[in-house]
This record gives structure tokens, sequence and C-alpha cells, in this order.
């Protein structure tokens, strides 16, 4: 059955930063240099050709974008400047809003003010929430940073985490499972029997953690930056949730606070690098910024800059008072950045990244499966 | 003293008699030769024997009209008789010309031909299939009959001619013309055929000439035929173009293609393979395969092409 | 009959010929030959000294041939007849013999090789016997050009020659000049106006005095050769009156254009049927205008141009028309610079973008957003009208190439590009000038690169689209071409007939007219007074196929006469 | 010493004459049996001359020409085409047989083609041993 062709589609993607798409006139230079394209996916071509002829059922239902790790090779090599590399970034925002069941997302993207004004209102509302919680219910003083009568006290903020979890875990996997659906659930010709999707869940867990197939980038560092920043971020956060009481402990708690103070490093050291790239656009992958990366960094870097802040002073200051403002707006910038920047912004690919890997790799076996039905060849495996 | 009399002679070797009667057809006009000359020898019409020419002096005949080709050693021996005895020894008509319709027989070989008449023929009676040899001894005699040659010969392989007035026969007004100059004493230049033009017979064809542009060719009775149109161009074979005018373009008036008894023309030293390379040239068709079948509708080429001279051609005889 | 003295001179080649051929038993056997005055040997005949011994030996020995037993005649027969002209002697009545191309550098074995060589200098020796004086003929050069065609092809050749103060007498068979480019409006990949390209020409043709614009007309008939052509145009009036006119030119160009491809003739599209599919002449007709819109007057949104209609596919034309490629693009600029909003489909096969500036165009139409589709060129798109719930009157069905998927692409206006195909007539023309059209009809080179603009038949030229698809710069360096290629004739004033060519005896033919349709070059006229056929020496260019061919043997084929190559069959036998 | 076939060849000048050069140029070594007569164009060449070649005692004729298409006066190869099937059916009446007349294409470019055929033809012709019309003809004058 013959699939429509819709030329205004690539008006839309131009909002979420492709530009010059349609100078590709498909000479393949992009697909050769790419270290991931390879048998059953042809990355970045396929994408900027559905794309160009605004196939949007087609870009809906595919993992390449997902797969492309922004190296820029595909970019340095267009000879008519299609900025293949850029598009994939604006096709895996599209696919970000596509995935995004509210169409807060899309919002977001379209309109990048819009996200920006949700942001601010969301950290005066944590501002008042803890204020009004913090002197209001809890009667804390200003002065008291830990332990009876602190402002902010450890049971709180544990039941703020487990809110917040709770509606992370239900937006993200919501759109997860639309992913999955738009990708493989829907797509008649790729029969996936059970077997197939436990042999690979290992692959979760690995990309989760690894970013493995960042690593197959030529240039190591942007994968050693990201990962830095990742891996940091994930002990902030396991220190925070599980390890909060001991951090307040009185007596420094080597074991723990170490830690911290590494994750402080990797996020500080890591945005202040992605920044400054940015600013000089010194990689192909930093010479477009949406607005979007600009505020997801700035969020992640105010959070850690104010975490540092609020410890030195509580620690090392024994300034309560200043420790409890720094907590304060350490929250104004954490609690947007979990709650708006993961379900509806750049964040969220923390989860498609790896379930991308996985399906990806479910998706070879499926097609090399039914190959193999038809023909005895090897099975291709993709580079886990 | 009246002028000494024209003493002439005529023969008939490997022939049909046809020349023979061209002569007479010149009607009236053959009294007015009787009056200027004598007959002293014409196997057909007077009774004169070998003998008689024999006793004649060399050249004592002024005139020798030889007709017929040279098949077998009789043939052989009176020509070089006549040739001994007169001053002008003519090969008139095709066959002592170019060797006739009797030269067609080169295409065979002598067994097969003896075969064909005296052993594979329906008409004779199993057990007496007897073949004539030059010396046979019947009833205690030896027989001699002429030795049969393996080949036919045309007059001017045996003997010098003088002159060669071409045609099957050569049309009565020519043989009169030719009389008329011999009594005159206007004859050109020994060895040239007289009693024909110098021009094809497509000069004096009343038909009208434009493309030549064959895509098939046809019998004549195939064909309803445009009677003011170049035959060749209807796809009759035609070999008028190839063959000296002087008959009075007698086949090509009565709707049959020329066959080409007057011979080639002065320029042409072979008139069937001169006339094999204008036909072919004027096939219309660029395809090999279809160049083949248009040829096709030509049965036999060969005894078309050489019908009245293969003793005549290039090869003269086969070599199977 | 002069006494024959024949002058063998036997070259060794340095060691070439020398090596494989006993050239002192080669000697011997030419000098034993009837005929022959002086034979020698040397180690380079075609070097000065060689040359001049060959013209020294004539003036002194009064020979009357010479035959050269050396290399290849296509090597040196020009090097030979010039030694024998500079000796006094007639060039023609000079043989070579190939002992070396085709002797001993092709057998090793010294006996054979020798033997050979003494059979193939026999040949020249017993050829050379029949050779016969030729002097070439000179004929006047008229310095007028008929051009035919009033197209950008004609009416350049028309200007280059006037402006060389010479008579032109350009014959168009419509009312206007302009041809197919005044029915365009802009041309790629500039966008200049095709109006101001032929204006500036029509003025000038119409201001020059050495022009004689003849509309409404056409050439009648051509007669003569090159140098002395007599044509025939005959000129339609206005009350249908015919008025037929002689004129006496020297050389022709033929510029008449191309057809295009009638879209109706593939049902697929349903040009003639579905009535917004138009074809891009219909498109300039609206381009001209000033006004893109659907029949039905509304402006289009999506419009969908395809190519290669007629071209480079097996059942219509398998060669490509060239200029739609660049045409196309031309049109998705005008579109959109005509309607911003307007979505242009570019339902292509190959993007032929090769000339100057073409690649520049394309990256361009590319950047203003065209959708380009390809597909393959034996497989067609299917145009069938759309549902009324969709926002399009037309969908394009057609498998994609770069996707290799099936899509439908919208259309609310279809272009067709149609290409170039050879003019109905074209075989008239081509018969009345005497040139031949290859199997798509459009008119035969002499060469393809060696000599484009001119054609087998001396003094007839061909310029632009009618000999094959090209763009307007090609037509226009054509056309100034075959100009120049005429000036220069003109200013040599004669033409040189050279001496060997066929001679039909008068006293010979019998007007059978074998010989009329045989010559590929005409070069055979039939006087229906004389009845009598007679070549014309310059038409003549002494294949031989007329000679052979005469069954009554009254064409002499001068230099490869019937009596030489006889004695050159014996010669090679004996 | 095996029997020595005398064949000539009738070359076209624009094409298999150049073609044969060509062989020389390049050294293909070929028989000597072919000797070459040059004519203008395979439409010069007339059947009588290959029946004048076989009775002045050749063994073999070959006659050469442009490819159709390429005959540098357009139309010349096609007469030469037309001409040959209605000369090898004369030849077959005359008992000539079929492998001592042929004729083929040879283009400029095929030095090596016309060298191959060279050596085809002569071992043909080879085979088939002398055509002796010439002698044949010198005895017919005699024994009769």
């Amino acid at each position: 059955m013959a699939i429509r062709v819709n030329p205004k589609l690539i008006n839309e993607l131009e909002t979420y930063g492709a530009a010059d798409v349609q100078n590709c006139y498909h000479c393949g230079n992009c697909s050769a240099t790419c270290p991931f394209s390879k048998e059953p996916f042809v990355i970045p071509r396929r994408s900027m050709r559905h794309l160009q002829m605004g196939l949007e059922a087609k870009l809906k239902g595919t993992l390449e974008p997902w797969l492309c790790y922004y190296c820029g090779e595909c970019s340095q090599q267009c000879p008519r400047g299609a900025e293949p590399g850029e598009t994939m970034m604006s096709l895996r925002r599209w696919l970000t809003s596509r995935y995004d069941l509210t169409g807060v997302a899309r919002l977001f993207y379209r309109s990048w003010k819009a996200e920006l004004v949700a942001l601010i209102l969301v950290s005066l509302a944590t501002m008042t929430a803890f204020l009004v919680m913090g002197f209001g219910i809890g009667h804390g003083s200003l002065g008291v940073y830990a332990g009876a009568g602190a402002l902010f006290p450890d049971h709180l903020v544990h039941l703020l985490d487990l809110g917040l979890a709770a509606l992370l875990a239900s937006v993200l996997l919501t759109n997860a499972f639309r992913m999955w659906w738009f990708t493989t659930g829907s797509n008649r010709n790729l029969h996936i029997s059970l077997w197939l999707y436990v042999k690979n869940v290992f692959l979760l867990p690995y990309h989760f953690l690894t970013q493995a197939r960042y690593r197959q980038c030529e240039k190591k560092l942007p994968w050693l930056n990201h990962l830095a920043i990742f891996l940091s971020w994930v002990t902030m956060e396991v220190l925070v949730i599980v390890l909060l009481e001991r951090l307040h402990s009185a007596e420094t708690d080597w074991a723990v606070h170490a830690f911290g103070y590494l994750a402080t490093i990797g996020l500080l050291g890591g945005t202040a690098y992605a920044l400054l790239g940015r600013a000089r656009k010194s990689e192909t992958h930093y010479k477009h910024t949406h607005p979007t990366d600009l505020m997801f960094l700035i969020l992640i870097a105010g959070a850690a800059l104010t975490g540092i802040v609020q410890h030195a002073s509580y620690r090392w200051l024994g300034l309560d008072s200043v420790a409890n403002i720094a907590y304060l707006i350490h929250m104004m910038f954490v609690i947007p950045l979990l709650a708006v920047q993961i379900p509806f912004s750049k964040l969220s690919h923390l989860a498609y990244r790896p379930l991308a890997m996985y399906l990806a790799a479910v998706h070879a076996d499926a097609l090399t499966s039914r190959q193999a039905g038809a023909a005895e060849t090897e099975p291709v495996r993709l580079a886990a | 003293m009246a002028a000494k009399k024209l003493q002439i002679a005529l023969y008939w070797g490997a022939a049909c008699g046809g020349c023979d009667v061209a002569v007479l057809d010149t009607n009236e006009f053959i009294l007015d030769v009787a009056a200027v000359a004598d007959v002293r020898f014409w196997p057909i019409a007077v009774d004169g024997k070998y003998a008689d020419v024999e006793a004649m002096a060399d050249g004592e005949l002024d005139l020798a009209l030889f007709d017929g080709a040279v098949r077998n050693s009789e043939n052989e021996h009176v020509a070089k008789l006549l040739r001994a005895k007169s001053k002008v020894l003519v090969a008139f008509g095709s066959c002592a010309h170019m060797g006739g319709i009797p030269g067609l027989a080169n295409l065979v070989t002598k067994d097969e031909i003896l075969a064909t008449a005296y052993l594979a023929n329906a008409s004779i009676e199993p057990g007496s299939q007897t073949i004539p040899h030059a010396r046979s001894n019947v009833d205690g005699m030896t027989l001699e009959i002429p030795t049969f040659y393996r080949r036919v010969y045309r007059l001017s392989d045996v003997v010098d001619v003088d002159y060669f007035v071409p045609g099957c026969p050569p049309a009565p007004d020519q043989v009169k013309a030719v009389l008329l100059a011999v009594v005159k004493g206007e004859l050109p230049q020994r060895g040239s055929v007289v009693g024909a033009s110098e021009r094809a017979v497509c000069d004096d064809c009343k038909r009208t000439k434009s493309e030549k542009k064959v895509r098939s060719f046809h019998r004549p009775f195939e064909v309803i035929q445009d009677s003011s149109k170049c035959l060749l161009e209807q796809g009759i074979l035609c070999m008028g173009s190839a063959t000296r005018s002087g008959c009075g373009v007698r086949c090509p008036n009565s709707n049959q293609g020329c066959r080409g008894c007057y011979g080639p023309l002065a320029g042409v030293s072979d008139q069937g393979a001169k006339f094999l390379s204008a036909l072919a040239s004027i096939v219309d068709s660029k395809d090999p395969k279809e160049i083949e079948q248009i040829l096709d509708g030509l049965p036999d080429f060969t005894s078309f092409a050489y019908r009245f001279g293969l003793p005549a051609s290039t090869l003269q005889r086969s070599y199977r | 009959m002069e006494e024959i003295k024949i002058g063998v001179f036997i070259c060794n080649c340095g060691t070439n010929i020398a090596h494989h051929v006993d050239l002192d038993a080669v000697l011997e056997a030419a000098a034993a030959m009837p005929g022959v005055a002086v034979a020698r040997s040397y180690r380079y005949m075609c070097s000065n000294p060689g040359q001049e011994m060959i013209a020294r030996d004539i003036r002194e020995q009064q020979l009357n041939r010479v035959v050269v037993a050396a290399c290849s005649p296509r090597m040196h027969e020009k090097t030979f007849r010039g030694a024998c002209r500079n000796g006094g002697l007639n060039p023609y009545l000079c043989e070579m013999a190939n002992i070396r191309e085709q002797c001993s550098w092709v057998h090793s074995d010294r006996l054979a090789a020798t033997e050979k060589a003494k059979a193939l200098t026999s040949a020249a020796i017993r050829r050379v016997w029949h050779h016969e004086p030729l002097e070439s003929l000179t004929a006047e050069m008229c310095p007028a050009t008929l051009v035919i065609g009033g197209g950008i092809a004609g009416l350049t050749a028309a200007l280059e020659l006037a402006d060389a103060a010479h008579q032109v007498y350009l014959v168009e068979r419509t009312a206007a000049l302009g041809g197919n480019l005044a029915r365009v409006d802009l041309t790629a990949p500039h966008l200049d106006s095709a109006r101001d390209l032929l204006t500036e020409r029509f003025t000038r043709v119409g201001e020059n005095p050495w022009i004689t614009l003849m509309l409404n007309s056409e050439l009648q008939s051509l007669a003569g050769y090159v140098g002395n052509f007599a044509a025939v145009v005959r000129t339609k009036s206005d009350d249908d009156t015919v008025q037929e006119r002689k004129i006496d030119v020297g050389n022709v160009v033929v510029a008449t254009g191309y057809k295009e491809f009638n879209a109706d003739r593939i049902t697929h599209y349903g040009h003639g049927k579905l009535p917004n599919v138009v074809t891009s002449f219909e498109f300039e007709q609206m381009l001209r205008k000033g006004r893109i819109e659907t029949r039905d007057g509304r402006l289009p949104q999506y419009v969908a141009i395809i190519h290669c209609v007629g071209s480079r596919n097996k059942e219509f034309h398998g060669y490509c028309s060239r200029v739609c490629c660049m045409t196309a693009l031309k049109y998705a600029h005008e579109l959109k610079s005509a309607n911003p909003a307007c979505y242009v489909s570019d339902i292509y096969v190959d993007m032929h973008a090769f000339g100057k500036g073409h690649e520049d165009f394309y990256k361009h139409t590319s950047e203003v957003k065209t959708l380009f589709l390809m597909f393959d060129k034996n497989e067609r798109p299917v145009i069938r009208m759309a549902d009324p719930s969709d926002d399009c009157e037309m969908l394009i069905e057609v498998n994609e190439t770069l996707s290799r998927e099936r899509i439908e692409i919208p259309a609310d206006l279809v272009i067709l590009m149609v290409g170039m195909e050879a003019r109905a007539d074209s075989g008239e023309v081509a018969r009345l000038v005497n040139i031949s059209q290859d199997k798509d009809g459009w008119f035969m080179e002499s060469h393809p690169k060696l000599d484009p603009v001119a054609t087998t038949t001396d003094g007839i030229y061909i310029a632009g689209t009618c000999a094959a698809p090209k763009d307007i710069p090609d037509t226009v360096a054509q056309a100034r071409a075959a100009a120049a290629r005429i000036l220069g004739k003109i200013a040599k004033g004669k033409i040189e007939i050279d001496g060997v060519f066929a001679e039909v005896r008068d006293d010979r033919c019998s007007g059978c007219r074998m010989c009329n349709e045989l010559c590929p070059y005409s070069a055979i006229e039939f006087h229906l007074d004389t009845k009598r056929s007679q070549v014309i020496p310059a038409a003549c260019k002494a294949c031989g196929a007329c000679v052979a061919a005469c069954p009554s043997g009254a064409i002499k084929g001068r230099h490869f006469t019937m009596e030489q190559l006889h004695a050159q069959i014996d010669g090679v036998l004996a | 010493m095996s029997f020595e076939p005398k064949i000539v060849g009738f070359l076209c000048n624009w094409c298999s004459y150049t073609g044969a050069d060509l062989a020389g140029t390049s050294r293909i070594q070929y028989p000597p049996n072919i000797r070459v007569i040059r004519v203008m164009c395979s439409a010069r060449i007339e059947p009588e001359f290959v029946l004048r070649a076989l009775a002045a005692g050749a063994d073999g004729v070959l006659i050469c020409g442009c490819h159709p298409g390429d005959c540098h006066y357009s139309e010349g190869n096609y007469k030469a085409m037309r001409r040959y099937p209605l000369l090898k059916t004369l030849l077959k009446d005359y008992g000539v047989d079929d492998d001592r007349v042929r004729l083929e294409w040879v283009s400029a470019s095929e030095g090596q083609r016309f060298a191959d055929i060279v050596i085809d033809m002569t071992e043909r012709v080879r085979a088939l041993g002398p055509l002796r019309i010439k002698t044949d003809l010198q005895a017919d004058a005699v024994e009769r």
C-alpha cells in the first residue's frame, strides 16, 4: 500500500532544530562514515529520507535516531551541508515529543519560552512548598540544618523523593511503553518471540550504566564527559535518597562524603566542559545549541553548585542558616530538573536510549532469525 | 566478266538448327545472297559432303558461318577444316559464340550425362542399358562414332575465329546486315562482335526505368505485369541491362525477362558474374537473413546467369 | 601508347623490412619484369634522399611509372606521390606494395616472406602498367548559404555568415522566427529571459542587408553539389498563393530543430484526460502569461514535475533529451518564487546537471525546499484522481528508489517534462539534402567526435537539436562552428575535387539506371532527355559501388579500373 | 612439404586494410599465404574478381569490409553483404568448396581478429587441398 508523502513535515522538524535537511541528495557519505550504520539499520540516511518525504508513520516507528550519538562525522562528510547529525538530534527531540502522551513535551520543544516559564513556576512552587513545610508545618528554624528542629528534616525530604519518584516512574514508563509500541509492537512484519526479549534484557542496565554505544565513536572524550556527568548524577541521587541521614551525620563519614565530593566534581566539571564547548562551538555536535540543551545544562550545574555550597556551609563552616538557604535554592534547581526535564524534555533520553539499544538488538535478532529461516546466514549481532 | 561469286559455307556443330533457320528467315533476301554467292557446303540445306570441303584449296571459301558449340570430335574436326578452307570464319549464334544452351552441360560431368541418357532413363528396357563408345564392333565390323568430349567448348576454344555474331538465334535483320557487310567487305576489326549493338538491351527497350530497388523476385506468371515499366523493377528477372542489344528487344517486348543470349557488352568479361553484381546490389535490404530470403526467390540463378554462356564464363565448367 | 618505363624502388626501412625479406631477391625479380627500366633498393625511401632519388630517376630515365615497395600506402602514399610530382610525373602514376605491415612484420619465415614480397611487388608493377594520369578538378565556390530553420541555431548561423558579408537565405517554415526557444519564458540555469536572447537576433536579422529572410517557406528541392547547389524554395503567402524561387548557394546549414514528445502516448500520465496534467510547453505558456493556476483558476498548493517523459526508456526513446532536468529545476524556482507556500515535488530518474553552473542550480533548488523523488527509468509513475477527502486533486503513485518505499505524492498540478523527438518530416528533409538519419531519426554527423557539424555529404552542415538533443549553449556553438566551416570554404574560393572518382562512359551507358539508387551521395544524375546517367565528380567519393554494379561495365572507376585490378589479381598469383 | 594454399584477400581501405596494418604494427604473426589487394570499399569488389582469382590459381579468396553501420561510405558494405550469398550459390554449382571463399567484417581496430581469420582460413583451405581450376583449364585445352 502506498504511503502518502507529506512535504509539510520538514517545516515542523525545523522547529525541533533540523536545518537544511532538504539539501541532502542521498550520496550516502554520512551512512558510510557512521560507525553504527550496520544491517538492518541505515543511519542517518534512511531517517533523512523519510523526513524529507514526510513519511511520519515511518519516522515514528524508527529506532535509528536513538542509535546515533552525534559524533558529528556525518555532518563533516556531507557535501551538501545537510547537517545529518543535527537532523538526527532534532528527530530525537521530535520523537521525545511524540512518545510523550501529555503533549507537554511537544509544547516545550515548539516554544522554549514555555519550558522556561514552566521551570520557573515549578522552582517557585518548590520554594514556597519548602518554606511552608519547613516553617509552617515542621516549625523548624532557619538556624538548624540537621537533626531535631531542622528546617528541612530528612523524613520530609524522603517523602518528597518518593512522590517525585512515583511521578517520574509513571510518566517515563507510559512513554517508554509508547516507544515500544510505535517501534516494535505495531510493526506487523516483525515477529519477536518472548525469548528474544528475555535473551537481550541484560542490555538495559548495561547500556544504562555504561553508554557502551557512545564509546564506539571515534573521539572518546564526549563519551567520557557524558559518562562522568551521568555517573556523578546517579551517585548523587543514591546518596540523597538512600544515605541522606549519614550525609547529615555530625561526623564526616568519609566512606560516603568522598563519593559526594567526587560526584560534585563530575557534575561541575562535565557541565562546565559542555557549556564551554557549546559556547565556543568546538565540536560538531556543539555547533547547534537548542535552548532546551542550555536549560538542561544550567539546571544540572546549578543543582551541583548549590549542593556543594549547602554541604560546605553546613559541614565545614557550621553556618546552618546559610546551609538551609543553599539547600532551598538547591531544591529550586533539582525539582524542576526532575519534574520537568526528565518527563517532558531532554533528560527523558535516559530511559529512551537504553530501551532503544535493547529494542535494536531484539529487532536485529528477529530479522536475522527470519533471514536465517529464509537463508542460513551467520546471525549479525549489533555491537553490544 | 561477272564478278566472281562469293564462296560461302555454313555448318552446324552442337546446335539446334535454329541459326540455320534464322538464315532462311531472311526470306527473299536469301535469294539475293544466292545471286551473289555459291553455297558450297550447308549440311542442313544443301547436299555437300565433308569430302567436298576437304577437296577445296585452303582459303577457297570466302565466308564460313559456323553455328553450334563444339561437343564432340566431329564438331572440332569440321571446325578445323572450315578454318583452313575459309578466309573469314564467323562464330554464328550463341552456341558458337559462348557455348549456348548445350554449354550448360558443363555443370555436370560426362558420366552423369551418359547415365541420365542411357542408364537411368525411364524409356530404357531393363537389361539393355548400353553406353555408346567411340569405337565398338557390331556384327564383326568396327563402328566409329565421334568421341563425346568431357565438356562443351566454344568455337574460339578450338580454332581462331574472325567474327562473332551473337544471338539465339541471331535476329534475321542482323543476319542480313552481316551478310551484306561481308558482301561489301565492310567488316570491322578481326575478333570483334558483329550483328549486335554496342549498348545493352535497355537502350532499345521502351519500358520506363526508374528506381531500381527490389524486395522480392517472381516468375512472370506469378504477377500481373505493368507492361510500361521495367521488368526487373517489378521483380521479374531480366538480364537486358547486361546483354548486348540488337535482338529488337524480342523477349521484354513479349513480357518475358531478357535471358542474355546476345552475350556481354564490350566492357564486361563475365556476363553472369557482372549481372550477379548488379542484381544483388539492388536488393533492398540491409539484414543478412532478409537478403537471403529475397535471394531464395531465385531458384537456379547459375543456370539463369550462364544460360547461353557457361563455357564463356570465367570458370567455364564445374569442378565437382 | 607511349612505351611503359617503370622505376621500382624497394625500401629496407632500416631493418624493419630487410630483417625478414631478402631484398636482393625481390630486386632481382622486379628488375626482370617487362617494362621495368630501373630497380633500386634503399635504406629509407621515405627520407628526403630517398624521395629525391625517385624524382631524379624520373627526370633522368624518363620514367612514366613508379612502384615503391615499402610500408603501407596509408602511411606514405602521399609522400611518394609528392616525390613523383616533384619529378614532373603525374602523382597517380605511382603504386605502392605493402611489404612491411602486411609482410615483413607479420611473417617470420624469411623464405615465405620473400616470396610474398615478390608477389606483392609484381602485382604492383603489373597494376601500375595500367595507371593513367589523373588531374584533380576544381569548382567554383558560391559564397551564398542556405540556412533551413529560423530557430536559435538558424539565426546564429545566418548572422555569423552575414556579418562576414556573405549572402544568406534564411528559410523558416512558420510565419515567425524563434523556433522552440520562442515558446519558452526563462532559460536555465541563470533564469535569463528567452525573449531577450531572441529579440536581439531578430533585430539584427531584420537589419542585416546580407540576409534574405523567407518566412512561410520550405525547401522544395536541392540539386548539385558543394559550392554549386541549386535550391528551389516554395513560399506560401497569406492568400495561399504559392511562389517558387530558385536560389544558388554553395553550402546548406540544416537547423530544423526538434518536436517535443507527445505526452498522450503515455496513458499512465493521463495527459489529455486529467485537466491538470500539462506538458512543459503548456506550463511555459502559463509562465509567459504570468499566471500559474490550475485549469479551474486555483493556485496550486502541490505541484509535481515528472522527468524523462518519453526519454530514456525502452518503450519510446532510449536517449536522454539533456535539457529537461535543468528546465524542471527552473520550473521549481519559478513556482516557489510565484507562490512560496507551494510544495514542489520533482519526480526524476537521474539528475543530469552536467553544464556550467548546473550543479549549483541543482543545489540551490534543493535549498528552496523542492522535494526530489527518484524512480527507476523502466517503471513509470501512475497519476490518478485523489479522493475528495484528500487535500490535493491528484495522487502520483510510484516506487521511490532512494527510500525503496511505494509512495503516493499529492499534486494539484503535474508538469510532464516531455523529451525531444526528431520532427515527423525529418525524413523528407534528410532525403532533400541527402543526409542520413540515425535510428532515432536525428541527422547523422560525419564523425561523432571529430566532425560533429558536418555530414557525409560535402557542403551540407547540421547544427542544433536536429542532430541530437542539446541545450542552447551547445546549439549556438554548433551553429557558429558550421558557419566557421563554411566561411573557411568561401575564403578559399575554390573547392578541389580529388582526381579519383567514377566516370560514366557516354558511349557505353544504356540508361538502365541500375547505378542511380546505389550511390549514398546521389552523385549520379540521370538525364531524362539523353537517357544517360552521369557522375558528378565533386559529389563522388570514389567508393566504386556503381563501378562494380554497372551491368554493361560503362562506369570507369578512375585509379581502380577493372584492368588495373585484374592485373593486380594476376600479379599476386604469379 | 605440406601444401601451401594461395589465398587472395580483397580488403577495404578504411576498415579491414587498416586492421591488417594494425596487425602489422602490433607484430601479430599470421601465415603468409594471404596476398592482399586494396580497394577503397568492399562495394568495389566484383564477384568476377573472385572467379578470376580462383581461375588464376588461387586456392581461396577472402573478402573483408567494415562492420555493417561502420562503412566510410555509409552503405558500401551492404552491397558486399548482398552479393556474397548469390556468389556462394554460384560457387556451389561450380563445385567450389564452401570454405574457399569467405566474407568477414573487420574493423580498423581488429588487428588480432584479422590475423585469426587468416590463420583459420589458411588451415581450412590447406585441409581442402589445391583447387586446381587453373591446371584443369589448361588441361581442357589439350585432352578432350
